[in-house]
């Protein structure tokens, strides 16, 4: 990683500077007087201007001040950080998919809507679900796109009553968010010292206003949620439905499926399980998933097969549908990388990613605990990640989970997720992927242990991480407070 | 194994240190009787050399036809570099920058990003991206009934002309907490919102009027009248844009005396590509009063511990992964890569390019659709100042006539007969700079034969 | 201006600071009489988006027949991520690593690419790449001359079953030092080496034989027993192979005895794309007794003034930039991203990808000419073990037949009248990993198709 | 850049790891069986398995260590490191284009073949030549086949002993390389002190047995060779040819022409004037000029347009032709590159290349020799490149050229070209290029001054430089003593 900071693309600016290459050719500028004057702009906005050299530089550089899948181990639990193919990404920017327009009619795309329409089965396939829609952009509009469906359903039978979203208390965040962008009233419940969901609240929890429960199995405790079968048996017994978080499927791919464990509904983050990048925060894609009764409620557009041929249904086919959540189709371009690396996986790979990714969590958790950290649920198996707790070290050393994942940094590894879920204090969530090897975790449980040392004989070695980055520890407070937002000409900084 | 990089002896002496029997022992917890035991229905792997030959048969079905569509995704020119910046491993394939001082790059980058991106909206600040165009026209409505405190209506104006799609996911979004849509008719003459119409609401407690500008139908509508208006009511103005139009046409942040209140937009024609409809990129912008009901990430610059200057994500509390069930949206996951790409395109074009590429936008379609007017069978709809976009009607049915075109290997423009059937037969059209004058010859040759052959 | 970064105030103030009036003041030491006032004959400047749609369409023209060529440039698959990454700014716009301590990236590439040549080529010894595989050929047989101390003949043998590209490439660069290269026959039988034509050179003073590996036939020599008749006349062996057979076929350092002394080859089959010819890469290998006769850079492992490891080039002694007139070769510039290429594909298929690769391009092309060989017009023209080319003989001019298949979109293999006259109508057909039996079906149902249809 | 070091891709290496996507499906093995066992290879070779990760990490790494124009000011004289645009890259990599076979029928490449007919018209416009072949593969693969033609127009004259091949002093290593490598003899010549060629020694050592002259214009001395009217009418008179070497092409593009200078062969480096990228050591392309008494010698093949058509010349249309440079006809995919760079420079874009790469040399010359810098040609202008000695600060403060450069790498630039031209002691070889901004060339200043006041007054910081980048300084010598030019399993390093 590059340690050399580089200055705002807005110090290289020059007034009349330009790419003119990027130019289109010709003048048109007549054509602006058509505009009344009361509509046009005054003062042109502040773009850079500078040489096309001098942006490729400035840009290449900025990248390098990152981690990234392609350079560092990327533990960060929840999130499945796995290797994304490059082809995936070759392949899904062939020349033709990209430059075909979103409303260009279906005859000229059956190639595109013949891979949506496999990948639409895929994933029913791996998920037991019925029926599925491509259109959700990421995994919290899939859980809007389920919470939605869910609403409909009930509204549809006249049940109107039915607004309360029941969510355990390692619930993720969007997860609550959803509930009540959605119109629900929130309930949370907690869960057992096993990690497993506390059944007599649950049981206290569900009645005629419950609209369904949020779970995500294996749960953000990192272990199998294993009374799911009792959990699916209360909810439906109350007139519930059940909504499946897909983001940890990575871990039971090919080895259970939610709909085999009575979820009515699910989202699929394909940027998690299905390797699409993360892009430095995105796009994603959170397909949604449903058992029989909830598909006539499917967002549009989905794709059907007609004979030989491909068609997108609209609301015209789907009448009940709770409608379009994107202007389009929804992050197309994502759908055909995840549709690219599930047909490279193939049955058997797609089984195997269950397999190692579970495999890579337990032995990480054995050698961590081995080396003296403790774990959140030390009698469980670790699905896909698992969580250990600096709760001890907090006291004895006064060092936080916050100090050992920025030193981490420095020894070339991105930290796992800190504070995460949030009723495991001083938590780390560990996910390695099935995609790092044997010595990748070797080198990062080296690194544990080394911090573990440093903590021990000199705590203030940690709280001063990162030391090797491009910038030290940054000022949080600092930014909330004094808010700058945006680049100004004069540097207004320290 | 594709993509798995254990050996035999690993998985030994993995499974020999977790003290399991078998990987299979390591599901244990899994109650047995919802083990599956494979995956029939998925097809068997292909190798990357075979994937590869498949989806280049599949992208060749597709075609290249030569493309008039527009209606809220447009084809420009997208310089070389961008992608292959956007695309180094770097940015591609890093997660979100959670980890401040590992992520430096895709941080600094978001910063530019909002700095270029509140000026072109002549507006205070932004997010770090939201979905699409449409999302972020119902996370708009939504923001405004938070940062509103004194409309309790939860009532919002929109206009037909705003792109129909974006009405639906805006009903299908904020429907669902009971925000209510009236929709505010337009003028047959000039495609623009009827003041009249609008008028009717004067006095109603609204919490904001939605403007789209140009609107769907590529005619400019009287901004500044329509904001002072809003504002006289005591409404919020929700300005939803394109991008490229802002090169020359007044940002929100102008509009009438106090400017819109909270600015939106697709963010495709900046750089990304067309690709059937995404992933493209939702942008949003608002004044710094409102910064705490904005959803999304923000990024806020600091200094570390040696005093210096460096990137972080700020204001989190708004956030789900903090607020929870309390947040302003439950939005995690955003268009991060191509506000990376967008970023990487308004710097290479820059604002005297910009401005080139709206003025060839909009000289081409003047040129299409005064040419287009000569023919006998169309006419075009409104009258009026237009961007890149217009309507023109035809004295038959537009499906069939699209589809004669579509044989020819050209795609005419987007039916508008579902949406307003009031117009008759009309399509929209559009030509950017992309578009030769040759390109417009094959256009108008074809249609006008389609007509005179039917 | 398109890459000039200069703004007007930028050219007024650097003209100011040197004290010169205009730009053109700065040629003013130019004879008048030579400079010319522009480049008529230039075309105008095109955007980057007009060069974008004429190159387009210009490969449009070019087609993607399914092509069964090969004689020395072969399509095989290669891994996105070879690109990917040897695209990646650091290694495409870098220059020669002259400035070791900014440039450990290429230079342990190069080392870890010369890890991987020599084994794959069982020699102790790699440069850093040559233009490609005929000038390596060139170059090898100068690096014969001189580091074979006890010839002065300056005559190597160079057999027909070598690519006669090759041998035009050898004769056009070595023959200007009076090298000369005596051509030895071919076995009407078996397409390879005759061995009583080699005979007759017995006891003569010969600097180097040439064996190419598989041979410009896809036929395999004898290569042990030529070897070692080579060295028994006190010749060198230079070796040119094809770098995919050696995943399963002997490497040139085992050839014989003693194994070839030099080896050389073309390495665009490991992962550069076809490309109409260019750039690809020469490779060469030797003993490390003749290191300092060997042209081109070469990288070592050293150490820093802190004793980290560290690479360098080395060696520099025998180049041009050092050595001038006495330099082995006037190599500067080599094809060193083509290199870069390689090492990423070596290292993604690996040994075992490498094998199956070349397993492919056996049992295709043994299942392409064992049926084609059931044609009627159609012979086989050699026996004996074969790699992934064979010739074969029809009973009509070639010409004509491949035309027709070319209109069907194949081409079907090169013609072989120019080279080889007295085979006859000959085609030499190539099938790699690539070929579905699908292809290969076409290709033989189009065959027959043609030599029914005439 | 990145600053930790990377392991060898070696050590990664498992046995029986491997990325398996990338091998063809099915098993062919049973194939091999039809080989006779004496062929076959024994023991595989030693190719590192490792999965896709892996690679992608490691070479990414790799790269991050590099200098490179997309990252750095690059002024290395000589050596013409301007901006390689990314559209050359991404139009010259078109599926198409990478697809061709190098011997598909002209009929499947009229488009490819279009570009490189136009690519030969437009190279002999700026140059001021009759004919052109894009064959050589690099400047000095240009020269060979510039000196070939020469020898073999001598030749088709009867004109036998013409064997000497005349070169001043500064010129590339190159030019007497392949002088020698062409079986002539090499004559040198001195420069005076005004680093025009010496003409009285010229006069001495043409004579019947010269076979040609090589200059290049202008010199690597940095400056405009002002007597090549009486060099050319010397050596012409006394029938030898004149040879041009391209690398300086682009201080003079639009300016004045190699051809109109009397220069009878011409090599040009498209890879310097024409901005392909340099690739970390190559690809070139070497494209040779000739007038019109030379063109029945140019390498094969040459495009030839007849009617509409395009099509290769070959030695059947060519009997006279040097021959066969490559395999093909040569490195089409550099040529593709400077095609698309030309077009969209244009002829107005092509004339200021040549100005503002003067431009910026001289500004650079300027401020250099006023911050206290010592030009080797002071009364001179630069061309597009121009030289500093260091020599009076060799003898005072005891610091070389070397020092400098690599100090400068510190300041994060590349270094100027050193100890070339020989002639100049303790010589830096300046190229700034016309792609680089204002700003950067005074950013570069500003590292030069600091690095003076460094030399004044801690010289031992310069010569323990570099500090900062993924190594310190490195031992070349102990490279050449200690042969390690493979990887070996056992850490033989320090
Ligand atoms: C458990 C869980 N649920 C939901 C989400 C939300 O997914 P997205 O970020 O794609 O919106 C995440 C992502 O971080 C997650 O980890
Ligand atoms: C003056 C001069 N001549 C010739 C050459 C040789 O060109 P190439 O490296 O392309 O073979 C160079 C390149 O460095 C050069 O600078």
């Amino acid at each position: 990683m590059n340690q050399i900071l580089e200055k705002s693309i807005f110090e290289y600016s020059q007034p009349g500077r330009g790419a003119l290459a990027q130019h289109p050719p010709g003048d048109d500028a007549a054509v602006l007087e058509t505009l009344p004057s009361a509509l046009r702009r005054r003062t042109p906005p502040r773009l850079p201007e500078v040489s096309e050299l001098d942006a490729v530089r400035h840009f290449t550089r900025l990248s390098q001040l990152n981690f990234s899948i392609d350079t560092n181990f990327y533990p960060l639990g929840s999130c499945t950080m796995k290797y994304n193919p490059k082809a995936c990404n070759q392949y899904a920017m062939l020349p033709e998919f990209l430059a075909r327009h979103p409303l260009a009619p279906d005859t000229q795309g059956q190639g595109f809507l013949s891979c949506m329409f496999e990948l639409q089965e895929m994933l029913k396939e791996v998920t037991g679900m019925k029926a599925v829609s491509l259109n959700p952009m990421a995994g919290a509009h899939g859980e809007f796109a389920g919470v939605a469906m869910i609403r409909a359903y009930h509204r549809a039978r006249g049940d109107l009553a039915r607004n309360e979203i029941i969510v355990p208390e390692a619930a993720h965040g969007t997860n609550p968010a959803t509930a009540t962008m959605c119109g629900c009233v929130v309930k949370e419940i907690p869960v057992d010292a096993q990690g497993d969901v506390d059944l007599d609240a649950l049981a206290k929890a569900v009645g005629p206003n419950t609209a369904g429960i949020m779970l995500t199995n294996p749960s953000t405790l990192g272990v199998f949620e294993r009374k799911i079968e009792a959990v699916a048996k209360l909810v439906h017994g109350a007139g519930g439905l059940l909504y499946y978080d897909g983001a940890n499927l990575n871990a039971i791919l090919g080895k259970v499926r939610p709909g085999d464990m009575g979820f009515d509904v699910i989202h699929m983050n394909l940027h998690k399980t299905f390797s699409t990048p993360h892009g430095g925060g995105g796009p994603g894609a959170g397909a949604v998933g449903v058992s029989a009764r909830l598909e006539p409620f499917l967002p549009v557009p989905v794709v059907a097969r007609e004979g030989s041929a491909y068609r997108w249904l609209s609301e015209a086919d789907r009448p009940q549908s709770i409608g379009r959540l994107s202007a389009f189709m929804g992050n197309a371009g994502v759908l055909l990388r995840a549709y690219v690396y599930m047909r490279m996986l193939g049955r058997e790979g797609m089984s195997r990613v269950g397999e190692f990714a579970t495999l890579n969590a337990n032995y990480l958790m054995a050698r961590l605990r081995e080396a003296g950290f403790d774990l959140a649920y030390p009698t469980r198996r670790a699905s896909h990640e698992f969580i250990i707790t600096l709760k001890r070290q907090a006291r004895e050393l006064n060092v936080t989970a916050m100090d050992v994942a920025k030193r981490l940094l420095d020894y070339g590894f991105h930290a796992p997720t800190t504070y995460f879920p949030l009723l495991v204090p001083e938590c780390l969530l560990i996910e390695p992927t099935e995609t790092e090897s044997r010595e990748t975790l070797d080198a990062f449980i080296e690194a544990m242990v080394a911090i573990l040392g440093e903590a021990q004989t000199d705590a203030a070695r940690l709280k001063g991480a990162p030391y090797t980055l491009p910038v030290r520890r940054l000022d949080d407070v600092r930014a909330a407070k004094q808010l700058e937002l945006t680049w100004k000409p004069v540097n207004s900084a320290a | 194994m594709a993509f798995i990089p254990h050996t035999a002896a690993d998985v030994q002496h993995m499974l020999q240190t977790i003290g399991a029997e078998s990987i299979d022992a390591l599901f244990d917890e899994i109650p047995q009787s919802l083990r599956i035991q494979g995956l029939e229905g998925i097809p068997p792997g292909l190798s990357e050399m075979e994937i590869g030959r498949l989806m280049s048969e599949r992208a060749r079905l597709d075609g290249r036809p030569l493309s008039f569509l527009g209606a809220g995704a447009y084809e420009h020119h997208i310089p070389a570099a961008v992608w292959a910046i956007t695309t180094r491993g770097e940015f591609y394939s890093a997660y979100t920058p959670y980890q401040a001082e590992a992520s430096q790059g895709t941080l600094q980058l978001i910063h530019e990003y909002q700095t270029m991106i509140t000026s072109l909206t002549g507006l205070e600040v932004s997010n770090a991206s939201l979905y699409d165009g449409g999302s972020a026209v119902a996370e708009a409505a939504l923001m405004a009934v938070r940062a509103h405190r004194k409309s309790r209506s939860l009532r919002l104006l929109i206009p037909s002309t705003v792109n129909p799609s974006y009405r639906r996911v805006v009903q299908s979004t904020a429907g669902n907490q009971g925000v209510q849509f009236d929709t505010v008719p337009y003028l047959r003459e000039s495609g623009c919102i009827d003041p009249a119409a609008l008028e009717a609401y004067s006095g109603q407690d609204i919490t904001a009027l939605v403007i789209q500008q140009p609107n769907f139908f590529g005619q400019l509508e009287d901004v500044d009248r329509l904001t002072d208006w809003a504002h006289a009511q005591g409404m919020l103005v929700i300005a939803v844009v394109n991008p490229t139009s802002l090169a020359v046409l007044k940002p929100p942040g102008e509009w009438g005396t106090r400017g819109a209140d909270i600015c939106v937009g697709e963010g495709q024609p900046l750089g990304v590509p067309l690709s059937s409809g995404g992933p493209y990129f939702g942008f949003m912008t608002t004044r710094m009063e409102y910064v705490r009901s904005m959803p999304g990430r923000i990024v806020g610059r600091t200094v570390d511990l040696e005093g210096r200057p460096g990137y972080t994500l700020t204001l989190q509390a708004r956030e789900q992964h903090i607020r929870r069930g309390k947040a302003t949206s439950n939005i995690c996951t955003n268009q991060g890569l191509l506000m990376t790409a967008a970023t990487i395109y308004m710097t290479l074009v820059g604002p005297a390019g910009l401005a080139r590429v709206a003025e060839s936008c909009m000289a081409r379609t003047a040129e299409l659709v005064s040419t287009l007017g000569q023919i006998k069978g169309v006419r075009v709809a409104f009258a009026g100042s237009r961007f890149h976009e217009a309507v023109v009607l035809l004295d038959r049915p537009a499906a069939a006539v699209l589809r004669q075109l579509e044989a020819q290997g050209i795609l005419g423009g987007v039916d508008l007969a579902a949406d307003y059937p009031e117009l008759g037969p009309a399509v929209l059209v559009c030509a950017t700079e992309t578009k030769t004058a040759g390109d417009l010859d094959r256009y108008v040759g074809a249609l006008r034969h389609a007509l005179e052959a039917a």
